[in-house]
């Protein structure tokens, strides 16, 4: 167990990190904060990917600023591609919740709704 | 962030404004440098790209909002856009043209460095593309008057726009 | 290898810069655009398509990298034939939207952006690259979604923002799974390297379930719809018809490539446990969708709940894992997404003319906007799977399949959903064409019945007497909207589309049968 | 375990704590700042991780872009009163989330170590043939630039794609017809 | 038997789609639209009558449509059992059509377009079943008919028309999707669906528990259009249609396409023998009888003429199904035989109903004491017809009876013959007080007929019949089938309330006042269990009677009220009393039923009704007639002993 720990504690770091941001989507009433939540959730995967790139030791794949072995330079890349793609999403997201707070007057998810019924 | 309500919350700070005046053009510079220099260490276009925002988002923190947005006015933004975004393409394509697959940079058959060239150029178009994308990003959330406008958002929006303040 | 592969992709994003570029100077430049971008990437579908009539599956490497170190791209007969599809809807919608919006240049510039995501996830070989074109796909259609005027609209797209980006995560960490047991991202590559993993490895049944459950939020199944009725309903018409015919449809095929082309048949036949629970995921999703359906009043989100239930079948069909089965998903599919962008831009013209669009406001409606409601009828009818249309050829490849595979519960409910799916149209059908149209709904003489207000009364006034009123109201007599005529166009298209597939539908099924088959060997 | 992996244990730490306090933060400003703390902690854990590319990254955008997106919005909109400081626990999401949590706490065990050198991913054609050829053959010495634009450029063009989306669609939103 | 590669099986399908293009494209001009009819009715009949030469010398047209799905053919062959309903379905569509015309006119019907093109389109799909070559081409034109008929239901856009055309939709749907479940069994278990005369080779070494589930499927499936019960109910509701639809579809076109299914899936999918090794033809030929029996007696209890003509249609659409479930050669030939047979004269007798109904807004049977006087060739014509229905000699039901007898006698299953007889005298029953009262009785001196009076019957559809308001129950607002009920009917049942009510203690005292009556539901336990729910709403009038009178009678304008609560926009009746429209019917055209107060006036030979209706009649009525008395010169006896030596090899 304490090995498992030692070896795979990035894996447990993907696993809490993914857990706090389906928590903050899921559960936060604010949607400022779900959108964080979000983030957060989208950077445990991120970490899983560079993670599996990596070997103990390892140079950035710099090729020839370095010495062997190098991390695998195919991760860093589908990360750059995903941490893009997430910036995207959050600046519309956040577009969005300007827009709403434009027309309920309020980013609280419940309270929102009870406008929804109310009309 | 004192200068972000376009309706006049803005203070002028000489502290800010001097600071930003000297940084600015550095990190611009510096953005542009690791655009480039991407093919040779850490960096690239995207990087790059973001720097260039940042440093007119400093300009726009410390200028104002308002100030700095007459000053971008005009078709410079879009530009950058649809310039990068054309320009990664048609070297694409281009190499489609000249019997290769899409964006098979060995086709334009300029010797070994052409390849690099290529990438080069296509970092600086991802580069044109995200500075253009962000700093209109910026400006379009940070205006806020929407032509479907309600009239009925509340007072209490400026009351919230100055504990935003400070950051950045 | 066919250029026409990449360009699928480049050519509408391209134009999609074209209205950034001159932006205000021309108010026309975005339909335009879109226009132009829309025939030409049905001239460079077809070409795809001729392509592998000619010589069956190509590969396309971008950039001259061979996969599985550069991305591959593929045309198969099922992804020429979806690209087809892609081509045909949008040009479609841009028809369509010239004449109800929206029309804003940023509105073209989003559709082609959709458009060309649509294209990437249909043509890519590559894991990765499907998740890209994915996002692209999910981030303009949370735009789009949007673009509807209610601030529903916005709390809409946003929620499905939400929803749609934890979906795509989870399908990304699944890709990740994938990768690192390992290590390449390209589909084939990965099929061939899985085996040697072990199919029961309890890191790929993770990256099998991540894969289906982010895929599956996509598709909208059932449990995992909550996103779509408000996405569908709140979206202005062209737009709903646009995104119900080829975004959860994308889906939908990214899920078929996950289970046909990475995972392959003989994963089932290893661990069958795991496309069980997929079948009774489907499966409830059928059932659950078509009730939901029936339950609801409002048009679009009925078909929005219908949506919900056909894609359960469409994935029912693949889940079974034996070849008729994955043909009848397919053909579904394809035909779901003609028979719902048909139905969906029918019942924006009625309801425009109607003045609303719940159940009951469609009252008398077919000798008002004949020609519509006749498409509507023909549609609702191939979708129910009354043969000779497309629904029916895919039903009974699903059926039989099932049946051939002993999967009782999907035949069951295939059979079951048919009788649903009829009990929410046929209740829209008898409004449409036996029932007066409410507008001189006799108010003057009514006040007896409503007064009389006994149970009576009140039941039997099945909410007519609301919408009468409010059809009274609406629609001044001197002021009929009317539908507009390149509405009616692409109604009557879909609506003859949904019978001629289904009458060819051994010539569709012949393009993708060797697709399935090569799975199968 | 070695004093890098100590290192890293603790920035990862550091930076989940960081997300937590982002996520429980009643205060929308200070969940932000928290949220840029946890950015910067996960930019070092890039950098420990031989990622540098990835680590500017995330510094420019979860750091800086992505922050002054959050507080340019919250400046626009509203933050709701700070009595409490931390949000109250939602039970029903801890379940949802715990279900996913424990999934895949379960397949841990069976991932390969972090930084072995054995794992699929090190010893795979793939990552062999980047390190081997993206020099040689792209004259780039960084090979996530060289992958980024060359091997995969198809993905950075539907990246580019991605960005003009984003563009495009947050004027979309907001209704309005030009960006600046 | 030779393959002829033609186009006619096509054509006679395509002709009436076309005519349904030709028929909207016209509808700007009624008079050429109804020519556009006539021809085309012509000119079907005129193909599939072309292909009766080589049918009788053993050949078969056949139209090959490439694959419908892989595996399956989509096929148009013409061979002798399909030819059968074929050559019905496109004769008596001519016949009808003529008949249409004037009743649609003479009614002045709303839509008529619609109805038009709708009932070529019927037909259409119709030659279509008959000519499918495999069960899942058969099964394409049958859900093809389903659709094509419902607007021909739902036509008179009332509440209950609605009802009734949702109730057909679920119920054949329902039967559609059992069909096509039982093909695709088929078809995994033999890899063909064609069908074969003698039945699918393969099906006979099947695994029996899945030769038996397809069997129940597909005949199950089949027999809801068949109105065989208990999935019968849609067919009396579906009588809200005009009676011109009921007369062909619901008598000839769709019932009949569910028998005929039946047919195929007996000669030509399982073969007699398979069907005997299985031990499923025995269920049947009970479930047959049963219904045969059932349905006659609800028929005796119906007042409204054309339900007592739809329960008569289910009881004789039994006979056919029974000849089939028998087995034996000679019943085979006596079951097809009635569909022809039972075609002309049940055609027959709508037109009568519908002539009535046309000219004297009459269709309760209780109020046509004397009418026979006022249209002396139609209810000459019923006559005939009726006299066929209970199998008496000379007209076309006794030899297709006859044949049907020998061949239970034959198989040793001498109870049919049993049934055979005693259905015979219920036919009597319910036909003969018809014609007795039309001529030998005036509206005066009409008494009480035993057994329509009879207390437990619904002597007639409460007045106000099929009132929506109790539509939670399935098969309420069916009970409305027909339009118009009036007062008349009331004051007789006031009438009949004298009589001792055997079964009144024993109903449940529902405590009714005004309001409560309409929606009361009926409970269904104080029903005899033998007899269908549908006939639930008499049982309100019981409760009804034990209360004395009728609420409607006692509050007629909180009764009219009532009835239009519901969406019918058309303005009310202005008198009271003198007539209550049931409701939604009353769109355009109001009708008084029953003799007027100075009894029916006489008139004389073609003077009753315009010739358009008349002609017909007498038509059909001759057709029954020539069936009778010469059934082999009448081609359908000649085919059909054909289809049975191919299917069985023995020459009846």
């Amino acid at each position: 167990m304490i090995d498992l720990l030692a070896t795979h504690f990035n894996y447990l770091a993907v696993v809490a990190l993914l857990a706090i941001g389906l928590y903050g989507v899921t559960a936060s009433p604010n949607l400022v904060k779900k959108i964080i939540g979000l983030n957060v959730f989208q950077v445990g995967i991120f970490l899983f990917f560079v993670t599996s790139g990596f070997v103990d030791g390892a140079a950035p794949p710099l090729l020839g600023h370095g010495s062997a072995p190098y991390a695998s330079p195919l991760p860093h890349v589908l990360i750059l591609t995903a941490i893009v793609v997430g910036v995207s999403l959050t600046a519309v997201a956040l577009a969005l919740v300007v827009r709403i707070y434009d027309a309920y007057g309020t980013l609280d998810e419940d309270a929102i709704e009870e406008v929804r019924t109310y009309d | 962030m004192s200068g972000t309500g376009s309706d006049g919350v803005y203070v002028e700070s000489t502290i800010i404004m001097t600071t930003v005046r000297v940084i600015a053009p550095f990190v611009f510079t510096f953005g542009l440098f690791v655009m480039f220099h991407g093919a040779e260490s850490a960096g690239g276009g995207f990087q790059g790209g973001v720097l260039v925002a940042a440093a007119v988002l400093l300009l726009a923190f410390a200028f104002g909002i308002d100030a700095t947005r007459a000053w971008l006015a005009g078709p410079l933004t879009r530009t950058a856009i649809a310039g990068g975004g054309a320009a990664f393409a048609l070297i694409g394509v281009g190499a489609i043209v000249l019997d290769g697959a899409f964006l098979e940079y060995v086709a334009y058959d300029v010797g070994s460095t052409g390849v690099k060239y290529g990438i080069e150029l296509v970092e600086l178009g991802i580069g044109a593309v995200v500075s253009g994308v962000l700093v209109g990003l910026f400006f379009s959330l940070a205006s806020g008057d929407f032509t479907t406008s309600t009239g009925d958002a509340p007072d209490n929006e400026r009351d919230a726009a100055t504990p935003g303040g400070e950051e950045a | 290898m066919t250029d026409a592969l990449p360009l699928l992709v480049v050519v509408p994003i391209v134009f999609a810069l074209a209205p950034i570029a001159v932006d205000r100077v021309r108010e026309n430049t975005g339909w335009l655009a879109a226009a132009a971008a829309a025939v030409a990437h049905l001239g460079l579908s077809f070409s795809v398509l001729g392509t592998v009539l000619g010589s069956g599956r190509t590969s396309y490497a971008v950039g001259g990298y061979a996969p599985p170190f550069g991305i591959e791209l593929v045309a198969d007969g099922v992804s020429a034939v979806l690209v087809v599809l892609v081509s045909a809807v949008t040009l479609a919608t841009v028809v369509y939207a010239r004449s109800v919006g929206p029309r804003s240049n940023t509105f073209y510039s989003e559709l082609l952006v959709l458009t060309a995501g649509i294209s990437g996830v249909v043509v890519t070989g590559d894991l990765f690259n499907l998740y890209v074109f994915l996002e692209i796909t999910g981030l303009a259609t949370y735009a789009l979604v949007a673009t509807g005027r209610s601030p529903a609209a916005a709390l809409a797209g946003l929620k499905y923002l939400l929803v749609g980006t934890i979906g795509a995560s989870l399908y990304l960490l699944g890709v990740g799974y994938l990768y690192i047991s390992t290590g390449t991202l390209n589909m084939a590559d990965l099929a061939g390297l899985l085996p040697a993993v072990g199919y029961d490895s309890p890191v790929l049944l993770t990256g099998f379930a991540l894969l289906v459950v982010g895929l599956g939020v996509k598709t909208a199944l059932f449990p995992l719809h909550t996103w779509q009725p408000d996405a569908y309903a709140e979206s202005p018409t062209s737009v709903t018809a646009y995104i119900s015919a080829l975004v959860s449809t994308a889906a939908a095929y990214a899920l078929f490539r996950v289970i046909y082309t990475v995972f392959t048949p003989t994963f089932d036949a290893a661990v069958p446990a795991a496309l069980d629970v997929l079948v009774v995921l489907a499966s409830v999703s059928v059932v659950v969708g078509s009730v939901l359906a029936v339950l609801q009043s409002d048009l679009k989100r009925m078909l929005a709940y219908s949506s919900v239930a056909q894609f359960g079948l469409v994935v029912a069909g693949f889940a079974v894992v034996n070849q008729t089965a994955a043909i009848g998903g397919l053909v579904h599919l394809v035909g779901h997404a003609v028979m719902k962008a048909g139905l969906f831009v029918a019942v924006g013209a009625l309801a425009t003319v109607a003045g609303g669009r719940t159940v009951d406001d469609l009252a008398g409606m077919a000798d008002r906007a004949p020609v519509v409601s006749g498409a509507f009828a023909v549609l609702s009818f191939a979708l129910v799977g009354v043969p000779p249309a497309v629904g029916f050829a895919g039903k009974w490849h699903i059926v039989l399949g099932a049946v051939e595979a002993g999967r009782w519960i999907v035949a069951g409910v295939a059979v079951v959903s048919t009788l649903l799916t009829l009990a929410y149209f046929a209740r829209v059908l008898e409004r449409l064409y036996f029932r007066d149209a409410p507008v001189a709904a006799g108010v003057a003489d009514r006040p007896d019945a409503a007064t009389a207000s006994d149970t009576d009364a009140a039941l039997t006034a099945d909410g007519s007497g609301s919408g009468g009123a409010a059809g009274a109201d609406n629609n001044p007599v001197d002021a009929v909207p009317t539908v507009p005529p390149q509405a009616r166009v692409v109604v009557v298209v879909a609506a003859v589309a949904a019978v001629v597939l289904g009458v060819f539908a051994t010539d569709l099924i012949s393009v993708l049968e060797p697709v399935v088959e090569v799975s199968f060997q | 375990m070695t004093s890098e992996a100590i290192v890293l244990a603790a920035v990862l730490t550091f930076s989940a704590l960081g997300a937590a306090a982002a996520i429980l933060l009643r205060d929308v400003l200070n969940a932000i700042i928290a949220f840029a703390a946890f950015s910067f902690g996960i930019a070092t854990v890039w950098v420990l991780l031989a990622a540098p590319d990835v680590a500017l990254t995330e510094a420019a955008v979860g750091a800086g872009i992505t922050t002054v997106f959050f507080l340019v919005t919250i400046a626009k909109t509203v933050r709701p009163g700070g009595e409490r400081l931390f949000e109250r626990i939602e039970w029903r999401s801890v379940a949802v989330v715990a279900i996913l949590s424990g999934a895949l706490l379960a397949t841990v065990g069976s991932l390969p170590a972090v930084g072995a050198a054995d794992a699929p991913v090190a010893t795979s054609p793939v990552t062999e043939y980047y390190l081997a050829n993206a020099y040689s053959e792209t004259g780039v010495e960084n090979a996530v630039t060289a992958v980024l634009a060359a091997y995969r450029g198809f993905d950075t063009f539907g990246e580019a794609t991605v960005v003009i989306s984003a563009g495009v669609a947050v004027l979309l939103v907001l209704r309005q017809e030009a960006y600046v | 038997m030779t393959e002829i590669l033609s186009l006619r099986p096509l054509a006679a399908v395509l002709l009436p789609a076309i005519g349904v293009l030709a028929i909207v494209a016209l509808r700007r001009n009624p008079d050429v639209r109804e020519g556009a009819t006539i021809l085309t009715a012509l000119a079907t009949f005129g193909i599939v009558a072309s292909i009766v030469p080589a049918t009788l010398s053993g050949d078969v047209y056949v139209t090959r449509l490439g694959t419908l799905v892989p595996g399956i053919e989509l096929t148009l062959s013409a061979d002798p059992l399909g030819m059968i309903f074929a050559l019905v379905a496109s004769l008596l569509w001519l016949v009808t059509s003529f008949y249409s015309i004037g009743y649609m006119r003479g009614l002045d019907e709303h839509s008529q377009t619609r109805y038009f093109a709708a009932f070529a389109g019927s037909v259409g799909a119709a030659l279509g079943v008959s000519f499918a070559s495999n069960l899942v081409s058969l099964y394409v034109f049958y859900e093809l008919l389903t659709v094509a008929t419902y607007p021909l239901v739902a036509h008179d856009e009332s509440e209950t028309a609605r009802e009734a055309g949702r109730k057909y939709l679920t119920y054949t749907f329902g039967g559609g999707v059992a069909v096509l479940a039982g093909a695709v069994l088929v078809f995994w278990t033999t890899g063909t669906v064609a069908f074969t005369p003698g039945g699918i080779a393969a099906l006979a070494s099947a695994d029996p528990v899945i030769a038996r589930a397809a069997f129940a499927l597909l005949a199950g499936g089949f027999g809801v259009k068949a109105a065989l019960m208990p999935v019968h109910s849609w067919l009396p509701d579906a009588m809200v249609a005009p009676t011109p639809v009921s007369g062909l579809l619901h008598a000839v076109a769709v019932v009949k396409s569910g028998v005929f299914g039946v047919a195929r899936v007996v000669l030509d999918v399982f073969g007699p023998e398979t069907i005997s090794e299985l031990g499923v033809g025995l269920p049947l030929a009970a479930v047959a009888a049963l219904t045969i029996l059932v349905a006659s007696v609800i028929a005796l209890r119906q007042d409204n003429l054309k339900r007592r003509l739809a329960y008569s249609t289910i009881s004789q659409l039994s006979y056919i199904v029974l000849g089939l479930g028998i087995l034996s050669p000679t019943s085979l030939v006596g079951g097809l035989l009635h569909i022809p047979a039972h075609a002309f004269m049940k055609l027959t007798l709508f037109f009568c109903a519908g002539a009535i109904h046309v000219e004297t807004h009459t269709d309760n049977i209780s109020e046509m004491a004397g009418i026979g006087r006022r249209m002396p060739v139609t209810m000459a014509a019923f006559a005939v017809a009726s006299l066929g229905m209970a199998g008496l000699p000379l007209v076309a039901g006794f030899v297709s009876k006859w044949y049907l007898l020998i061949g239970s006698i034959d198989s040793g299953t001498a109870v049919f013959a049993g049934v055979l007889f005693l259905s015979g005298l219920l036919n009597i029953g319910y036909f003969w007080p018809i014609v007795y009262q039309a001529f030998f009785q005036t509206a005066d001196d009409s008494d009480a007929k035993p057994l329509v009076e009879f207390p437990l019957g619904g002597q007639r559809v409460r007045a106000d019949g099929g009132d929506p308001v109790d539509r939670d129950e399935e098969d309420d607002g069916t009970a409305g089938g027909d339009d118009d009920q009036t007062d008349p009917a009331d004051t007789e049942s006031s009438a009949g309330d004298d009589q001792t009510d055997p079964n009144g203690g024993a109903d449940p005292d529902t405590g009714l006042d005004a309001g409560a009556l309409i929606d009361t539901t009926p409970t269904e336990g104080t029903v005899e269990p033998d007899i269908d729910p549908s006939e639930g709403e008499s049982q309100v009038e019981l409760e009804a009677k034990v209360e004395g009178e009728y609420a409607v009678d006692r509050h007629p304008s909180d009764h009219r009220r009532d009835e239009r609560g519901d969406d019918d926009p058309a303005p009310a009746d202005a008198v009271p009393d003198t007539e209550h429209h049931a409701d939604g019917t009353d769109d355009g055209h109001s009708h008084h039923g029953g003799a007027p107060a100075s009894g029916w006036e006489a008139r004389g030979f073609g003077a009753e009704t315009t010739w358009f209706m008349l002609g017909p009649i007498t038509v059909a009525a001759a057709g029954a007639v020539a069936l009778g008395i010469a059934p082999r010169a009448m081609v359908f006896l000649a085919v059909i002993q054909r289809v049975v030596f191919e299917v069985t090899g023995v020459a009846v």
